[in-house]
């Protein structure tokens, strides 16, 4: 039983490590209808200047605001070139354009900072200690707050400033929000940067459990099944997703491993996601478009 | 003008779905088939085999293969790779536990069994749609590469888990000469494209881009969609597991299951885009690009760079352009190269005139 | 006119989300008439004619089709029993050409397999002949024949509606439901239109049941009019009943002037 | 439109230049040639820039020092590969024939998908393929596998080795019984290699052993910890690639399971795999073929010829004598040993792959040997023969005292006595699918 918490709670905190990068896609989800194969490369460019800056003897907070400025160009040139000249062409398109993004991204960061390996230290301790005979980890604790506070903040963007609510008219309705006034250039600079923050923060973290490197971009792979269970438009959503998601991956991995063979934690998320949905089509939270014909 | 074409009418409804209408083009294709067929043979050295013809066959049927699923029938795909691994890891076992397996028999087996598995990952489609549909297909892609590695059987207990090519010997004559190889691609891949150019110019062709354009009204007007997606499913996977096949013992000799990951299914699908989607010249065009702009780019910077630019920023540079390529291609001209071909094509048919 | 009617519908109501589209509708279509079904926007039209053809299932009420009652079925069983229609908003194959675009109208018709036609075996040869003639009738009919291929999609709103209307007719529907066939045309275009429409009844004796805003078209046209109102039915009758009825002319006739 | 026509045609006339310019050579040259299909960037990028660093340093060195062997230099030329298997196969097909008249030696991927898939061709065209510390174990028959030379450590031997350190700190091998031993590999053919050798050792010396899958590229780990932390192992083999080391040991410190029982096996060895960990890889101990550091004197002479003349290979200094950089040296001393073994025999010319070949399976670097070539306790004895492609199959042991590795042990000898038969019931089946038959070495000489 002790083992089985063990399990479950260290599934749960790896689970918000996903959703933090899961965070980034239902934000530009929500504001451009753009599925964001990129973010991943965002992540792994955040990281990469960051940590090089840092190497470079550049102070924590001296670093961490380059490495935003460069995240808001960064933005700034993607609404400019891919998004602007891509507006009402189909979502296949838009995702094929972030493909595209990727690669450019993951080329840039390692022209600027070569492709070498690199040690993260944010300072936080990582010795595991025990509360009723259960193992929990600082730093999986400390993600996971980081996540939570995150998770509020944007919620009080959303919900409080003039900003977030034109981000929400314009998550609900383009055209009308077009109609009222609201510039969806701007608003889609506002989002991709916030989500160039938020992979900031996903590539700080990210980084600190494996070392900045290459394999950065790949955790993209793991957010997908978390926002399909989640729903692509909730930040919620993209929580509670993550939690499923890893939970159950490691729990599978744990019981299910040994009956049909270790290491299915690779396509275990996508399965479920695959059964979740044939379920529920939009997900948890997700909203479900009427088709009109 | 280059094409004189007065005078030229299709007589029948049969002879209208011609591969080409025109006397010149139908001419100008035999004549390039006759030269990839016999002349090439002669004229290539070991390194246009081995390097880049036989890759360049090979990317060509694999892009012809999502082709038809996300070109023609409107069904996104990340998992061509894991189509090719079934059909190369099923060729290799029907050759090697059958005795007495012709070569190409075993290729066929190979498509086939994709086709089956292909079948099994796009039974969702159904229900779940547009990207959403990504995620059965990269399921099938990190499913079958696991299962794979996992099972000994599969690579008969290789202790590496590789699998390595059978004799490729057809009729009693020896393939496995890089000319050889080259041949044995081509005539695989000639006769797949015509397979593929029928079908779309099919009924079921019809069906599957009725599909791609508005599902609902397709499914208003009687065309049975599940079936329609799912063919699309069989018969792209089936081309695809032909080309994995291909890949593994045509032109790699060995491969692992990771031979066959993500990044081959991106590579294939941004042949597709790159060389026009809903296109059958595309697929060539596409997979010409994309295996011969890296050995360009690498081989002018060794003449010319040697020494210049570090070999490695030059692989960034070219991840760059890549990437820059596929958002250009996707503003400019979403229909590909195969549209630019054809843009050409049109002129030099009223050239000199300009209109 | 005697004889069963082609189409009954008894007592259809429908809802979105507890919002009711239709409510208590019951009407019959005789075999070869021309049905109008006319009333304001949001009347419960469009909704109804997606009960007939199976795009929603309506939550009560039967559709009685050729002597056969259902409450439910697919689009696609519809269409086998020889029920084609058009859309609103055009529903055609954008990416298609106007020709097979009308071929598509004939995938109910084509008898010889895929590998048939794959490799040009079998009835292959006879069947392609046959379905190109075929649309090739109704390329003539509806007069397109110089944009035969062309992209629908780069088509004028006017010419995708009659390709449209190609692509029902291809299939020799038995019932024809035409939505707004009309719709943002001119009066020449609509003329023309009505003219398809009426030929198609007189030559090909098909039953249409069609939804029109324009009411001068609809009094010429049809033989038979439905009035509908916020979902439910306040008129049933000959063009002429329709227009001496009071409850219509207050609902709709009354508004609209 | 105009212009949009042009481009197709301007690309397709600089490919059509690019190509030809490509397969242009010039007869020339007392040069013999190695092709390297090395890879600088892309998630391996480490690896590649370190070792392709010391083996270039390497040839450089005794071009610089001796003027090549017996007069005849060395020449090469890099090919990208991004660790991707099909850029090393065009690598590998435009690089053999050699360059400007020089004839290639032979090829070093350092690899294992593009060894897998130019092993045939290797073959075929007659030119040693070098998997060094790595490779198909079954290609050590060298009468199968006449062109394939898994030099050192085959992946068998590499456990073997390791099981037999295990023992020794338990006070020997009849100690293993009872204790309980966690293999964490990495989920791929590569990963999966070993694990039939461990179970059969398990049961030949009685000590429990549970094999635990980490799927690629490995980045998380909790549930195989936790698994670890519940069975209480007394050591952990970690069978590692990429970005799963670090991940380990980290992973491994959060479950509070101590570093210096986590053993790294060869491509866990290195500084890129402990460093990133930070504080939780102090401890972790792994295998070696060749300890890192510069205290060798041909280290200390190619800093002075090599690298003090401004004629280093390395981007970045720091990493001069770091395991990757050591392994290039290393693979440098074998190839350049083989060449001269096989002037000895052939002339003092530059020689084909096939005269190479015969350097390589009469190399005999005895402790003598080693000292003459300054690279004593740096390359372990080896005797490579027609039948035997590995030669050694011994490694020592070093530990990462938190900034760099120590070595901790002196060779540890694999039971390659035990290994042998298995190898050959593998290279057998091999030749059998392929319809090889096998040399016999009796009459090689």
């Amino acid at each position: 039983m002790e083992f089985f918490l063990e399990v479950l709670i260290g599934g749960l905190l790896a689970g918000l490590m996903y959703s933090l990068v899961a965070i980034g896609f239902v934000l530009i989800y929500k504001a451009s209808g753009v599925f964001n194969f990129a973010q991943g490369a965002m992540v792994l460019f955040a990281a990469l200047t960051f940590v090089s800056l840092l190497e470079r003897g550049v102070p924590f907070w001296g670093a961490f605001a380059v490495t935003l400025l460069s995240m808001l160009m960064l933005a700034w040139a993607i609404e400019r070139m891919v998004l602007r000249p891509l507006v009402n062409r189909p979502p296949i398109t838009l995702f094929m354009a972030t493909l595209g993004l990727s690669y450019i991204i993951e080329g840039l960061a390692q022209t600027l900072w070569g492709a070498q390996v690199h040690g993260l230290d944010l300072g936080i301790s990582d010795e595991p200690f025990e509360v009723a005979g259960l193992l929990l980890s600082q730093f999986d604790l400390f993600a996971a707050g980081t996540a939570g506070l995150l998770v509020l903040a944007l919620s009080l963007l959303f919900n409080k400033t003039r900003v977030g609510i034109s981000l929400r008219a314009v998550a609900d309705d383009q055209l009308a929000a077009l109609s009222i006034g609201i510039k969806l250039q701007k608003v889609w600079m506002i989002v991709w940067a916030v989500a160039g923050f938020v992979g900031l923060v996903a590539g700080l973290l990210w980084g600190a459990r494996l070392g900045v490197q290459f394999s950065l971009s790949l955790i993209v792979l793991k957010a997908l099944p978390v926002l399909i269970i989640g729903g692509f438009t909730s930040i919620g959503g993209a929580i509670v997703g993550g939690l499923i998601i890893g939970a159950s991956e490691k729990l599978a991995e744990v019981y299910l491993g040994p009956v049909i063979g270790g290491g299915i934690e690779n396509w275990f998320p996508y399965v479920l996601a695959l059964l979740f949905l044939l379920v529920r089509p939009a997900g948890i939270f997700g909203e479900r478009a009427i088709e009109r014909v | 003008m280059l094409y004189r074409e007065s005078g030229q009418f299709s007589t029948s409804y049969l002879a209208e779905g011609r591969l080409f209408k025109l006397y010149q083009q139908r001419w100008g294709f035999y004549a390039l088939l006759a030269f990839a067929f016999l002349a090439v043979p002669y004229l290539g050295n070991d390194y246009w085999f081995s390097a880049i013809l036989i890759p360049f066959l090979v990317l060509s049927l694999a892009g012809l293969g999502l082709n038809l699923l996300t070109g023609y029938a409107g069904q996104i795909s990340l998992g061509s790779a894991a189509f090719m691994a079934v059909g190369a890891f099923a060729a290799y076992n029907f050759q090697l536990r059958i005795d007495g397996m012709p070569l190409l028999l075993g290729f066929f087996f190979g498509g086939v069994t994709a086709a089956l598995v292909g079948v099994v990952f796009g039974l969702p489609s159904l229900r779940i749609k547009g990207f959403y549909l990504l995620v059965s297909t990269l399921a099938a892609q990190f499913v079958v590469t696991w299962v794979l590695t996992q099972f000994g059987w599969f690579s008969n207990y290789n202790s590496s888990g590789v699998i390595s090519a059978p004799p490729l010997v057809i009729l009693g004559h020896d393939f496995s000469s890089p000319a050889g190889r080259y041949l044995l691609t081509l005539g695989v891949a000639a006769a797949l494209f015509w397979f593929a150019h029928n079908i779309v110019h099919s009924e079921l062709g019809r069906r599957w881009m009725a599909v791609r354009d508005m599902d609902t009204a397709a499914a208003v007007i009687g065309i049975p969609i599940l079936q329609t997606k799912l063919l699309a499913f069989a018969i792209s996977s089936f081309i695809l597991g032909i080309a994995g096949a291909l890949w593994a013992f045509a032109y790699l000799g060995t491969v692992e299951p990771h031979g066959f990951d993500l990044s081959r299914s991106f590579q294939i699908l941004f042949i597709i885009i790159i060389g026009g989607m809903g296109s059958i010249l595309g697929n060539f065009l596409g997979a010409a690009f994309i295996v011969l702009l890296p050995i360009l780019l690498s081989n002018l910077s060794a003449t010319f760079l040697a020494g210049v630019v570090d070999p490695g920023q030059l692989e960034n540079l070219q991840k760059i352009i890549f990437g820059a390529l596929i958002i250009f291609f996707l503003i400019k001209e979403p229909a590909g190269l195969a549209r630019l071909w054809q843009a050409f094509r049109e002129r030099s048919r009223i050239w000199p005139l300009r209109f | 006119m005697a004889g069963a009617p082609l189409l009954e519908l008894q007592h259809i109501s429908l809802s979105f989300k507890g919002v009711k589209a239709v409510t208590d509708i019951s009407f019959t279509v005789q075999q070869g008439e021309i049905c109008a079904l006319i009333g304001p926007n949001g009347a419960g039209k469009s909704s109804l004619l997606n009960v007939i053809n199976g795009v929603y299932p309506p939550d009560e009420g039967m559709v009685g089709f050729n002597g056969n009652s259902y409450r439910k079925m697919q689009s696609h069983q519809a269409a086998v029993q020889g029920i084609a229609r058009t859309f609103q908003n055009i529903a055609l194959f954008k990416g298609m050409s106007v020709l097979d675009n009308v071929l598509t109208g004939r995938n109910l018709k084509v008898k010889s397999s895929w590998l048939e036609q794959t490799f040009h075996i079998g009835r292959a040869a006879s069947d392609i002949a046959k379905q190109r003639q075929k649309a090739e009738e109704v390329i003539d009919f509806l007069r397109i024949n110089q944009w035969r291929n062309s992209i629908v999609g780069t088509l004028p709103y006017g010419l995708q509606k009659r390709v449209e209307l190609g692509r029902a007719l291809a299939s020799e529907p038995r019932l024809l439901l035409l939505d707004e066939p009309m719709a943002g045309m001119n009066s020449e275009e609509k003329a023309e239109m009505s003219g398809f429409i009426l030929d198609t009844q007189r030559e090909l004796g098909t039953t249409v049941v069609l939804i029109e805003h324009d009411i001068g078209v609809v009094m010429g046209l049809s033989d038979h009019v439905v009035v509908l109102d916020y979902g439910r039915k306040v008129g049933d009758g000959t063009p002429d009943e329709v227009r001496r009825n009071p409850e219509v002319i207050a609902a709709y006739l009354g508004t609209s002037h | 439109m105009m212009n949009i026509m042009k481009k197709p045609s301007v690309l397709l006339g600089a490919l059509a230049l690019g190509l030809i310019l490509s397969s242009v050579s010039a007869q020339a040259a007392n040069e013999q040639y190695f092709p390297l299909q090395s890879y600088r960037v892309g998630p391996y990028a480490a690896g590649g820039t370190g070792f392709f660093g010391g083996f270039i340093d390497y040839l450089q060195y005794v071009n610089l020092k001796e003027g090549g062997v017996n007069g005849v230099k060395f020449t090469w030329s890099e090919c990208e590969t991004e660790y991707v298997v099909e850029k090393g196969v065009e690598c590998y097909e435009r690089l053999k024939k050699g360059l400007n008249g020089a004839p290639a030696a032979a090829t070093n991927p350092l690899s294992v998908g593009i060894a897998y898939a130019t092993l045939e061709r290797s073959t075929a065209d007659k030119l040693p393929l070098i998997t060094i510390n790595h490779g198909r174990t079954d290609s050590t028959d060298g009468s199968v596998f006449p062109y394939v030379f898994p030099l050192q450590l085959n992946p068998y031997s590499e456990v073997s080795a390791i099981i037999n350190y295990i023992g020794d700190k338990s006070g020997g091998l009849d100690k293993l019984k009872g204790k309980k031993i966690v293999t964490l590999f990495h989920g791929s053919p590569y990963g999966k290699e070993t694990n039939p050798i461990l179970e059969l050792l398990a049961k030949k010396y009685g000590f429990s052993l549970t094999l635990l899958e980490v799927p690629h590229p490995g980045n998380e780990q909790q549930s195989q910890w936790l698994n670890i932390r519940r069975i209480k192992p007394d050591w952990v083999i970690l069978r590692g690639w990429g970005v799963m080391n670090p991940v380990a040991l980290k992973t491994a410190q959060k479950t509070g399971f101590p570093a210096d029982h986590i053993i790294g096996n060869i491509w866990s060895n290195s500084e890129e795999d402990a460093a990133p960990a930070g504080t939780a890889a102090k401890g972790f101990i792994s295998i070696t073929t060749h300890p890192s550091g510069t205290n060798f004197p041909v280290l200390q002479d190619i800093d002075k010829t090599v690298l003090k003349a401004g004629k280093g290979n390395l981007q970045d200094a720091k990493r001069f004598g770091t395991v990757y950089y050591n392994l290039g040296v290393v693979n440098g001393i074998l190839n350049v040993e083989a060449v001269r073994v096989a002037q000895a025999k052939f002339g003092k010319r530059p020689l084909t792959g096939e005269e190479v070949r015969w350097g390589f399976e009469n190399i005999k670097l005895d402790d003598a040997r080693l000292k003459q070539l300054g690279a004593y306790g740096l390359v372990q004895p080896l005797k490579l023969s027609c039948s035997d492609h590995e030669g050694g199959g011994a490694v020592r042991f070093q530990q990462w005292d938190g900034k760099q590795w120590k070595v901790i042990s002196d060779w540890v000898q694999a039971d390659r006595k035990l290994l042998r038969p298995i190898i050959e019931e593998s290279s057998h089946k091999y030749a059998k699918e392929k319809g090889i038959t096998p040399r016999d070495c009796a009459k090689e000489s």
